[in-house]
């Protein structure tokens, strides 16, 4: 081999190598679509699909949060939990604003202001706790997913915050609507992926979470306020937990101890699945899209079919997600 | 001709507690009968987690199993009533199970369990066997509206009485959370009269905690639902268990059976079917007890 | 006894060494030097069993052998000391020193016994570390000497040291070098990887020089000077290792100004002043804390007493203070405070300097230009761009993190070590380059365990002892014997009666 | 301060500190215990304080199988699910023996040896699918987690397997028995945590789990086979879980859907609230056994207690848990 190409050969296996890498999850996601075709024709028709990735767009979205967070080397279990409480906290408002005789304009406006404002709160009190208080992670957000759980169920007296019928319906299309077909949902979720991709690998704060995830020694070497950033994650975090929620009260309309439910673990999971390092240091924003779509899928590929016991839902799920992962992994030591 | 062929979407909860699963044991023993009964009937059995899934699952049955009707036991009424209406709006029939809407309008049949009926027959049963005055502890099923429901009934016939209620925690229809909180109000409470756990899960951690602490002779225990368990201790006249309030699983079958009938053969089918929420005694027990059933 | 016959090793597309034999005897110091990345330290690893060679012969004992793992290696006794730390931080010195064999008593650990024997080991080596401290609480040279000691303490037939005396002051040096004497008087065959060409005088029988993976040659050290081996590794003549010293007028400004800095547990009310266009060197042992003290002073330790000014009235507080006021400080513990070592070059080149490369997005031109100035100037060789620093030599990750430093533009320097592990030909530009950058009006503080390098380089040195300043030292009184009276405590500030 | 005395001060005060953070769970556990005897003297009662104590047993010993699992540096969600598919398990095994006319013990020890080659067994492929498959083991025990709950589920049918009344009545001392008061299951968690204790801090096991959770490299580079040590703590937590549903079987008789569900999350909070580092390397087997105590007294002290909305508890528990991890923080950095 001539000796000037020697440099740039070298240079492009290199790239090709880690390209495979960050093309896991996208094979993964393949290999489920052509499974779901399979499984059921009906499985590739747009309806179906934008369905699913309208449905995508609460988890994904909190995804999108959570690869900042666990970049950073933390972990955020309370997402599901302040997703609900915030939900609770937007009917609530909004229920209360609607008699004031405010155009419905305004007052959905003021209701998410009011959810962004909490979610982006809650968010920073997580972040503080870990900062300021050196807390793991781990226990702070375990702890703040009880408090918040708690504080809709008494918001709701154990019961369900209903949206007043009248806002609702000028509300419904925030979810149900749609521009040449694509719902606003996965608008949204598609423009959180991008800001997010751009944040994290084009801002000097994506930078800097990405060092502190890395090497917290390091990065405080570097003169990175490391407690700063990290708070400043969770903030993000929480505000794209506001996002969600925003986008999903208009579809169940109220919120009660049960919203939410388990949304922590389908974020982390989508994030993990996308690529992203549970140790931190290591991100992959789109790896975090279609980990969330990956397991959107799931769901719906079981829906598509009745051969399988309803009791087994949960282990063709699991099974689906580690192998999803080998997948990936095989994808990635072939050369 | 394949015209005929006609598909009956049924969505109900996970099996995630005693009751659950025996809804959906129910719900399998009523899609096979039904299966076989009526050659040309699919019904698509759908199971969820929570409402927002529950919510996907309808999504799902309409778009890619084609369901021609709904059978669906909502997670909880006032979520689910948007995506049940977007239902009804593609053309689908609806049977509402158990958990009416916030808007009725929307089914076309509604099996009801009667939720303030449990908490009402069961206070009435505990106020005439404790003669009007005792003490009492309740433990709840998790934070939801039928928890609630049952709840508030069984507060308004006991509060006019001289029971004395000495606290009530939730046991999340868990038979180990049943355990706990009533080892720990047995600790608490040196005089309890009567426990209404409300549910028959519940119930089975009650009874152990009570064994345990030696006292199951100074205190009776009032569940619900119907599990085998608890209606063969009364058929057998346990002191311990004297009687258990009816809230069938079975339900959702009933439901099934008259959605398919009014599907297959257009039979004519009455606005609502209400399952009451039966009192079992020693003297109608033997009636409600399938040994067969996983509940 | 070891040795290993045309071993070539390929790094994917990339060949770093190139057929070459290496032998060891018993008894025997055999140095190895040889320019940063020239592929000692792969070499070395192939022949401890830590990487396999692409192709090549390893025998031991004159029989070919299989050196799967290092496990391996080590039932054929050969142990490795690596240039970069192995050590489990969260683990203390004992269990560390016997990770992987440990002493057994009745089916359970004997840690008294552990302790006991790691205890020895330290004392051979006058190193006052204690054997329950964990890892994570101990200074680099304190680090280095543990992993000596557990090198040490094992079964061992040939020693292999990749650049032991990087981080180690003289005093530790003769210590090292009297307990290689010992191992090689009971038949250990030694290998010495190093820069300091006059350890290597000193200490070895045989030295190889290597020069972009390829074996230049193996001669008796008695045949070669200092020079000729420099000659050999760089391939040219050396001219003067030192800059021609340039003193800065006695009435330049002072630039910085620190005054009874304590830092808790560390250091006592040092104070010290600095000028422009000055070196300062500081001095002391192991221990001294000198890295303490000038963490203290740019704000990455907290201080419980004292001000640091640098021209404005306010004192600096934080690392931020610092910067701003043109302060930068480079670590000496580059793998744990310097570099991200799993990401590639360019982000760690900037990440100090990174609000130059914009205000909120990073301008990602600017930086690749940058990082293709860093390696023209400070010659760090990397076979790709986009490789992690992980897979740098030890210098080169020097040389990077020098570059990383210098990305802010500092007016004043704080160097740490600043050549540690990096080889005399870069070593030379080095000095040059702190010359010129103080020529230019910049000032710098040095903080070195070498005292060639700190009589060669600084106007002036101020020697620390036990967390305080003992004395400074000016013009022609800087030399070793004057250094080491103040860092013993024979002279200066609190001497022993 | 005079010379000689500079560095053994600063190597004692840095013991000093360690001693006081191995202290912390214990602090927060009196003061939980203070607390409780206000708020209720029947607290105090040794009959409650039995009670609490047995009942803390099944997650206690599971957390004492997590200590080795995050020291590695892993953490497994599946153990709840695995309890509860092994108690399915050991329920159709002992129920399918009794009428072969076996005695109550050789039915009760079978079906004992059935559940500990279950566990032992699914631990092993948990390990494996983490080594071997090199899947984060989030996700690994993530999947096992569904798998395993929709396992007993589908043996259950969806209800629940109850134990035949006969052996039942044989093997319920397991659970209520006592020597001297104290219940079999206290005893038992004691002699797991101090054989753990043991394990971890005086074998070459227990030092090899410490050292590949403080730096996988130094220990492949110590001759420590990194996955075979990973595999073995997966293993021994299996082990952990089927010690666990050995005691947990004979309480109630019964296993369905719901047993041990949040296990998973009380067990690695006990882990973590006792002081192990969530990141690996570091492990304090009793401060685990204070910490499951902690979470159980929590429990205890809410139910003890009339004064709080129900809706709140969770509120209450988590904040409990937080103040707890503070108090051992503060504890901490006094010098
Ligand atoms: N894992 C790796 N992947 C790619 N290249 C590598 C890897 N390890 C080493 N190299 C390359 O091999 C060459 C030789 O490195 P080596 O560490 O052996 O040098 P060295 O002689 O020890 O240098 P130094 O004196 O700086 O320590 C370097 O160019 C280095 O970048
Ligand atoms: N985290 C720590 N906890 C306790 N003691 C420490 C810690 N870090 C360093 N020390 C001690 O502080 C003293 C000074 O540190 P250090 O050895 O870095 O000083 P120095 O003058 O910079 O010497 P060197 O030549 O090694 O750089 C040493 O005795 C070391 O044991
Ligand atoms: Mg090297
Ligand atoms: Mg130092």
């Amino acid at each position: 081999m001539p000796e000037p190409s020697h440099a740039a050969h070298r240079a492009s296996s290199a790239r090709r190598r880690a390209d495979l890498k960050a093309f896991g999850p996208f094979i993964a996601l393949a290999a489920l679509i052509v499974l779901g075709a399979v499984v059921n024709p009906v499985f590739l028709t747009p309806g179906n699909l934008i369905n699913v990735l309208t449905r995508t767009a609460f988890t994904g979205i909190i995804a999108i949060g959570g690869t900042f967070i666990i970049t950073t080397g933390g972990i955020d279990l309370s997402v599901g939990s302040l997703a609900a409480f915030a939900s609770g906290i937007m009917i609530i408002v909004m229920n209360a604003l609607t008699p004031q005789g405010l155009p419905p304009f305004l007052v959905v406006l003021l209701g998410t202001l009011a959810v962004m404002a909490l979610s982006v709160f809650s968010g920073l009190v997580n972040g503080l706790l870990i900062t300021r208080g050196r807390i793991e992670p781990f226990i702070v957000t375990l702890g703040t997913m009880g408090i918040f759980r708690s504080l809709v169920t008494y918001a709701a007296n154990g019961g369900t915050l209903s949206l007043n019928t009248q806002i609702r319906g000028y509300y419904r299309p925030v979810y149900y609507g749609d521009i040449l077909g694509i719902t606003y949902p996965i608008l949204v979720f598609a423009v959180v992926a991008a800001i997010g991709a751009i944040v994290l690998y084009r801002t000097r704060f994506g930078r800097y979470v990405t060092a502190t995830g890395a090497n917290e020694e390091v990065a405080r070497y570097s003169a990175i306020h490391v407690d700063r950033i990290k708070l400043a994650a969770y903030g993000l975090q929480g505000l794209c937990v506001g996002l969600a929620v925003f986008l999903y009260v208009p579809r169940l309309g109220s919120a009660s101890a049960t919203t939410g439910l388990g949304w922590e673990l389908e974020a982390i999971a989508a994030v993990i699945i996308g690529g992203t390092l549970m140790k931190g240091g290591s991100a992959r924003i789109w790896g975090t899209v279609a980990g969330a779509i990956i397991l959107a899928l799931i769901d719906n590929i079981l829906n598509l079919t009745g051969a399988i016991s309803v009791y087994l839902n949960s282990a063709i799920q699991g099974c689906i997600i580690i192998i999803a992962v080998l997948v990936q992994r095989d994808a990635k030591s072939r050369p | 001709g394949a015209a005929d062929k006609k598909v009956l979407g049924v969505s109900i909860p996970a099996a995630t507690h005693g009751w659950a699963g025996g809804l959906n044991w129910h719900a399998q023993q009523a899609k096979i009968e039904l299966e076989k009964k009526y050659p040309d009937l699919t019904i698509a059995l759908v199971t969820a987690g929570d409402a927002t899934r529950q919510a996907n699952d309808l999504e799902d049955l309409v778009q890619v199993r084609k369901i021609d009707a709904l059978v669906i036991l909502p997670f909880e009424s006032a979520p689910l009533t948007e995506p049940v209406r977007q239902v009804k709006n593609a053309g689908k029939w609806v049977t509402i199970v158990d958990r009416g809407l916030t808007d009725p309008s929307i089914q076309d049949l509604y099996v009801a369990g009667n939720n303030p009926q449990m908490g009402t027959n069961s206070a009435d049963f505990m106020v005439k066997k404790l003669g009007g005055k005792g003490n009492i502890v309740i433990l709840r099923g998790i934070p939801t509206v039928i928890d609630n429901q049952r709840f508030d009934a069984f507060m308004d016939v006991v509060k006019k009485t001289d029971i004395k209620v000495l606290d009530s925690k939730y046991a999340n229809w868990n038979r180990d959370d049943g355990f706990k909180v009533m080892q720990d109000f047995l600790a608490r409470f040196p005089k309890i009269d009567a426990v209404w756990a409300q549910d028959d899960d519940i119930t089975l951690g009650v009874i152990e905690a009570v064994k345990q602490a030696g006292r199951d002779k100074d205190m009776w225990i009032l569940g619900g639902a119907g599990m085998k368990e608890m209606i063969k201790r009364v058929m057998d006249k346990d002191t311990l268990v004297p009687a258990d309030v009816l809230y069938p699983p079975k339900m959702i079958a009933d439901a099934m059976e008259l959605t398919a009938k009014h599907l297959m053969e257009g039979a004519k089918l009455e606005k609502q079917y209400i399952i009451d929420a039966t009192l079992v005694t020693p003297d109608n027990a033997k009636q409600y007890y399938y040994p067969d059933s996983s509940f | 006894m070891l040795a290993g016959v045309g071993i070539a090793k390929s790094f994917g597309p990339v060949q770093v060494l190139f057929g070459v034999d290496f032998a060891v005897d018993a008894g025997e110091v055999h140095a190895l030097v040889g320019e940063n990345g020239a592929g000692k330290s792969t070499l070395m690893k192939i022949l401890a069993g830590y990487q396999p060679a692409s192709s090549g012969t390893i025998l031991v004992n004159g029989t070919p052998v299989s050196l799967r793992n290092s496990e391996v290696a080590e039932r054929h006794g050969i142990v490795m000391i690596h240039q970069e730390f192995n050590l489990a931080e969260t683990m203390t010195v004992a269990e560390n020193i016997f990770l992987g064999r440990e002493i057994i008593r009745r089916c359970l650990i004997d840690r008294p016994a552990m302790r006991q024997a790691s205890a020895r080991v330290l004392a051979e080596l006058e190193c006052s570390v204690d054997p329950d401290a964990r890892i994570s609480d101990l200074s680099v040279s304190e680090k280095q000497m543990v992993e000596i000691a557990k090198a040490v303490s094992r079964d061992v037939r040939v020693l292999i040291m990749d650049e032991p005396t990087a981080v180690l002051t003289g005093a530790e040096t003769e210590v090292l070098f009297r307990l290689i004497r010992r191992l090689t008087t009971q038949g250990v065959g030694v290998v010495y990887i190093s820069h300091k060409l006059n350890e290597v005088k000193a200490i070895s029988d045989r030295v190889t020089v290597l020069r972009d993976g390829r074996l230049i040659v193996t001669e008796a050290t008695g045949a070669v000077t200092p020079d000729d081996i420099a000659r050999l590794m760089v391939g040219r003549d050396m001219s003067d290792m030192y800059p021609q010293q340039h003193r800065p007028s006695d009435n330049a400004p002072v630039v910085l100004t620190v005054e009874g800095v304590s830092v808790p547990g560390w250091v006592e009310g040092a104070s010290f002043d600095l000028r422009r266009g000055e070196i300062l060197g500081f001095a002391g042992l192991i221990g001294a804390g000198r890295t303490e003290l000038m963490e203290g002073v740019v704000g990455l330790r907290s201080r419980s007493a004292g001000r640091v000014t640098a021209g404005g009235a306010k004192s600096i507080r934080s690392y931020d203070e610092a910067i701003a006021a043109g302060i930068a400080y480079l670590t000496e513990d580059r793998k744990k405070r310097g570099l991200l070592v799993d990401k590639p070059l360019t982000p760690n080149l900037t990440l100090l300097a990174l609000p130059r490369y914009g205000r909120i997005f990073i301008d990602l031109a600017a930086e690749r230009e940058a990082m293709d100035k860093a390696i023209d100037a400070f010659e760090i060789k990397a076979s790709d761009i986009e490789m992690k620093v992980s897979s740098l030599s030890g210098g080169n990750q020097q040389k990077l993190l020098l570059a990383k430093i210098m990305q802010v533009e500092p007016k004043i320097l704080i160097v740490d070590e600043p050549t540690r592990g990096i080889d005399v030909g870069t070593k030379h530009q080095i000095y040059l380059f702190l010359d010129e950058f103080a020529r230019a009006g910049g000032s710098v503080i040095v903080i070195s365990s070498e005292m060639p390098e700190l009589i060669g380089l600084a106007h002036r040195v101020v020697v620390m002892r036990e967390g305080r300043v003992t004395g400074a030292l000016t013009g022609g009184d800087i030399d070793e014997t004057n250094i080491v009276r103040y860092a013993t405590g024979l002279s200066g500030v609190g001497a022993d009666a």
